[in-house]
């Protein structure tokens, strides 16, 4: 892991880039502020099924997303609001799918874990931990043989890492050499079982490095280094330099669904961590800096709520698909050719 | 004993940990965490790690670590979270668990039993909702057991482990909440045959699982309009027990098969052409089925429901299978 | 021209990597061994390893990469040797190839076809014996096909890329050595439709793949002792020709099925519901199946016979069945 | 990999050990002539099914097999005649079984890849490529929560390597710090794809070792290397150190399986291996030396041949398992209790 700035070295980062660590911040906001109402909504029975929040992590989609290009490609997990809205995925269309709305991304036959979108090429959203590893790497696949210079973005938890789909899937990007970021955000714990119970080696990047591919850890808790990492990363995969990975050293705040009873770890872990959130870390260093001041927060959080209340109310009242509709998109509907 | 499914299968689990050194649990999250739908809760501070193994992500390897376990002398519970994911160790089962004694000529058995939940229902989409025991169903050298009952879930388990070949036990989601009276001393149960869960003359709704309530839910409606269904639970589903599925079908002449798989390629098709080959000429009107409609399930709650088995669409089908009698009589 | 079933396969292989350019073939040993049963020899010489991709061994990666390149513009073919070893791929068809496009609400199709060879027949024992194609034709989303002719060896596949959704092709390992005479023009045939490939009018075989060779001769014998079988050949197994299986049974009124997977829990169990539930009234006799026999299937070659299906099984399933008949006649 | 011996070195070490060295080279003979009959019978249509033989690789079993006890447990793949015979199955019982006989070793049903013997504890036999190494963690796991001090030899090629259940093993075994000597025969080639396309990381020792497993990698082709790494690593496995892994740097002479047309590799890269026959090579030394001179080699190879004639005679005039008992063994045959 590249050692942390000093407090500094950050000022002077920030200082010279205000706009982007205030921009930032507003992305890690707008996710955090979509949660904490996605949770409540749970409570509220709007939404059902599993409902995993990302809360605590923002840092990691923001600075990732931040360093793509519209062509470029995202692959996630079932902990994936944060990345289909910071992605482009319209507020208004994640919530409607949550409520399991005609209006929702993919028209309330997906739900919470399985947000996709097209036009902002966000393949998912996949429930089954590890299963988007082998898309990516055909996405990838893809962008090589058309000789497009896109890279695809893949994201996956610690607890992925021991499946053998991760295995195959890292040894074929590396052997290929293709266009893939594999983006791990470790947040120690699979459901309840911690890295060191889950994994033999626990230095995530020195694991992914023995396929050959170049990986680094990241401090995911700030935002800047993620984007600065995820930045370098990224030209250097599109401009031909393979597959890399990048291990975001991040936590959840919350239980890992809504059913979790969280005996598996000290409150005083979840507390200590929670000292290091990415988002009022960011402000208070703006702050400090005099580059952010009552009003400028005062104005992000108002455009974060308009948009969080804009979203639940096209949700509240969005329609449901047709019960006729059922078998629709089972297959494609073919045009006549 | 007032007690819930979840319970019932958590004392079958205790009860054999301390019956047999040998049993011991393994799983992702069954420990600390205390299972994935808290089956296993509270077994690894009684027990012990060594005896409730939480393991990594990695079906295929801990599945397969439970068949050399089971070789090398353990009599090892593997739970794999959810069926959906024991598509990942499918090959352990299928090409290990289920052809190691044939292959060996008979010298190694497998004495290993795979608990995993089953079925949709809860709103948790294409990935998480399948019902695929009826695959398992196929394979020989497997048995597959759906307890459906308080009885079940505290009585199959040890049964299974004393079975000295792999028994495969799926869990419907929505039962483990399902509370009533269980006997202080429910024990072990056999594991052979089907169960009449209703006496009837008119109909014969064969079922397991998670569809045994709203079978039994049904044949109470089809009762208020005069309709006398018998309800079967198969609770085996390989080997089917042909005894009980034929002698109900001699009692009442007609059929209605009914689980959550989706209908093409059905545990149902099976149990229906069981009944044409052995009892064709016992029927009064075509063996029906009720299963799941032919699309990945879906999130939304009504697109879920209308995929789904339902009570009204049990009642439709044994309705018109009875109706279809009738036409039947008429016509001879 | 003469040919064989191998060679029509590989000319479709070639004809659709000179049609269209996004056509590329993946799997293990498909270039420089020229594939595991010989299949693509020949095909990375005039096409190139960037067509022509051997992959390592690993299955879920290089079938779940299949699905990406497909879902990035790619028309992928990718074989997976056996049907044995896509066991380890299951996760990959069943949780995303089928699952996609509906989850996605109809954005991401998936225009992916994936081959492999299937079925027993050459000793190879328990672990590459295997006939699950009658598992995959339990999903939704997929589509199954089953070539057992060499116009299908060569046409199935064209039409199977020109699908947006994923298609499954099952190759029985013992078509490959086929051979007889193809037209020099034969090109892409449909997909959605059984054929009659004998028509008869006492009882009705209905089989795929395989087993047609076996069926065909058994209907040869038979009607040297004055039974005249119609034969249907399924061709896709997902989604079944309803039509073309009720048309035939309105005619004989007798249907024996024939395939090669385990009986319990087969293709042919979902064929004979089907015909129970769509023509019951129509049956002069109980739907017959011959299927395998409930074993790992053993390497010892009179073992082997003894458990899959057979000219002598099928002939005498079918005598049955048409003796059967008059029984009837003879009761009613 | 340990640097080669010098020749000095070695016929020293021949030299203080010369039983051990005479009987590992007919160790290997046996196996080599086995299965040199097993092509002629192939060839003649008495076996049938797959047949993959390991000639050119004799020096892996004959090594690891010494260094084992009799309670240790091996597990193999579809290339294990030679793993059976050193193990200890009678040839006798492995000829009728791929003769399809009923006092073949698994009553005819598993055939050339699916040997088994409960006897020897050789757990198979598996034609699933990589699927044996989760039974060979379970096995050791057994062996661990029974406080039993015995060691689970896995044998498998190198093309496994890029299974996920390779990985899942490795992790489980270290994870769990069990007794498992995994030994991965490194011929090159998985069917016809040579090991630079088939992993990304072609030093398979370093691979390994990412997972924390101690790692070595060994000439394959000098059974008395072999032989001590072995050793050395079935002591350690045996007194707690945790899995072991061993890759063997081989070759295999003959095609994959019988019908390879072998299009892949050069017909001089076959020579060149073919240089360095691991029973050739013994031979030699031990003749260099003066410990083995014509008559002890005529007498050595006089014992083989009987050995296998009578394997083949025993086979010939074996009997078919009868048809009535096609469904046995399908399950157990419960005890009435
Ligand atoms: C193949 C598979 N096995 C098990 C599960 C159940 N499950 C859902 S999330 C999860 C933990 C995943 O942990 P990690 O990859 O670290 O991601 P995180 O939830 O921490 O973001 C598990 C075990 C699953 N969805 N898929
Ligand atoms: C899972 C699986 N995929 C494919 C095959 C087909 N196959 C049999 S052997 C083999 C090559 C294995 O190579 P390696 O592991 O290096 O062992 P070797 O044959 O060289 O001893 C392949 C691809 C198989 N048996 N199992
Ligand atoms: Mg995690
Ligand atoms: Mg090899």
């Amino acid at each position: 892991m590249t050692p942390p700035m000093t407090a500094e070295e950050r000022a002077a980062l920030i200082t010279a880039r205000p706009d982007q660590a205030r921009e930032l911040l507003r992305q890690m906001l707008r996710v955090r502020r979509l949660e904490e109402r996605c949770v409540e909504l749970y409570s509220a029975s709007k939404i059902r099924g599993f409902l995993h929040v990302y809360i605590g992590e923002e840092a990691v989609a923001a600075g990732v997303m931040s360093a793509l290009r519209p062509d470029d490609a995202v692959v996630a997990t079932y902990r994936e609001h944060g990345h289909a809205l910071l992605r482009g995925v319209p507020a208004t269309a994640i919530m409607a799918e949550m409520f399991g709305h005609a209006e929702g991304c993919c028209r309330g036959r997906g739900g919470s874990m399985h947000l996709f979108d097209a036009d902002t090429r966000f393949y998912g959203g996949n429930a089954i931990v590890a299963g988007g590893l082998p898309l990516a790497v055909g996405l990838a696949l893809a962008d090589r043989m058309q000789g497009r210079d896109r890279v695809t973005a893949c994201f996956f938890g610690e607890g992925a890492m021991a499946e053998g789909e991760f295995h195959e899937s890292l040894n074929l990007a590396a052997l290929w050499d293709l266009p893939v970021l594999f983006c791990c955000e470790n947040n120690l714990y699979a459901m309840g079982t911690a890295l060191e119970r889950s994994e033999s080696q626990t230095d995530l990047a020195l694991k992914a490095a023995s396929y050959e591919v170049a990986s680094w850890a990241v401090d995911g808790m700030d935002v800047l280094a993620v984007e600065e990492s995820a930045r370098r990363a990224v030209e250097a995969v599109r401009s031909g330099g393979g597959p890399h990975f990048l291990e975001f050293r991040t936590y959840r705040f919350r239980a890992h669904s809504m059913f979790d009873p969280e005996r598996y770890r000290e409150k005083a872990e979840v507390e200590h961590w929670m000292e290091r959130d990415p988002i009022a870390s960011l402000r208070g260093e703006l702050e400090a800096s005099g580059l952010l001041d009552a009003d400028g927060w005062a104005s992000i959080t108002r455009d974060v709520d308009a948009e969080v209340d804009a979203a639940v109310e096209f949700a509240e009242s969005g329609t449901l698909e047709p019960l006729a509709d059922l078998a629709r998109h089972v297959h494609s509907e073919r045009s006549t050719a | 004993m007032k007690t819930t499914f979840r319970e019932a299968m958590r004392a079958a689990m205790r009860d054999a940990m301390q019956r047999d050194e040998r049993v011991f649990l393994m799983g992702e999250d069954v420990g600390r965490y205390g299972g994935g739908f808290a089956v296993s809760l509270g077994l690894l501070e009684e027990f012990g790690p060594q005896r409730v193994r939480d393991t990594p992500l990695s079906e295929a390897g801990f599945v397969g670590a439970g068949i050399g376990a089971a070789l090398g002398g353990m009599r090892p519970i593997v739970e794999v979270m959810t069926v959906n994911f024991s598509l990942l160790a499918l090959d352990q089962i299928v090409n290990n668990a289920a052809t190691l004694l044939h292959m060996s000529g008979g010298q190694f058995n497998v004495p290993l039993v795979v608990r995993m939940t089953t079925g949709g229902g809860r709103q948790l989409a294409a990935q998480h909702s399948h019902s695929l025991e009826g695959w398992l169903a196929h394979i020989p050298g497997l048995r597959i057991l759906a307890p459906a009952t308080l009885e079940d879930a505290r009585g199959m388990l040890w049964t299974a482990l004393e079975d000295p070949d792999p028994v495969l036990i799926f869990e419907h989601g929505s039962l483990y909440n399902v509370a009533g009276e269980l006997a202080d001393d429910a024990g072990p149960v056999d594991i052979d045959r089907a169960a009449v869960r209703r006496a009837g003359a008119d109909v014969s709704i064969i079922t397991y699982g998670g569809t045994l309530p709203m079978v039994l839910a049904a044949a109470d409606s089809l009762s208020a309009e005069g309709i006398d269904a018998e309800v079967i639970d198969l609770r085996t589903l390989r080997p089917l027990d042909d005894d009980a599925i034929l002698a109900t079908v001699a009692k009442t002449h007609r059929a209605v098969v009914v689980d959550e798989g989706w209908r093409s390629g059905s545990l149902s098709a099976e149990v229906s052409a069981r009944i044409t080959e052995s009892a064709f000429y016992e029927l009064d009107a075509p063996v029906a089925r009720v299963c799941s409609e032919e699309v990945p399930v879906p999130y939304a709650k009504h697109l879920e429901e209308a995929a789904l088995p339902s009570v009204a669409r049990v009642i439709s089908a044994a309705r018109a299978t009875v109706g279809q009698v009738e036409a039947v009589a008429g016509h001879a």
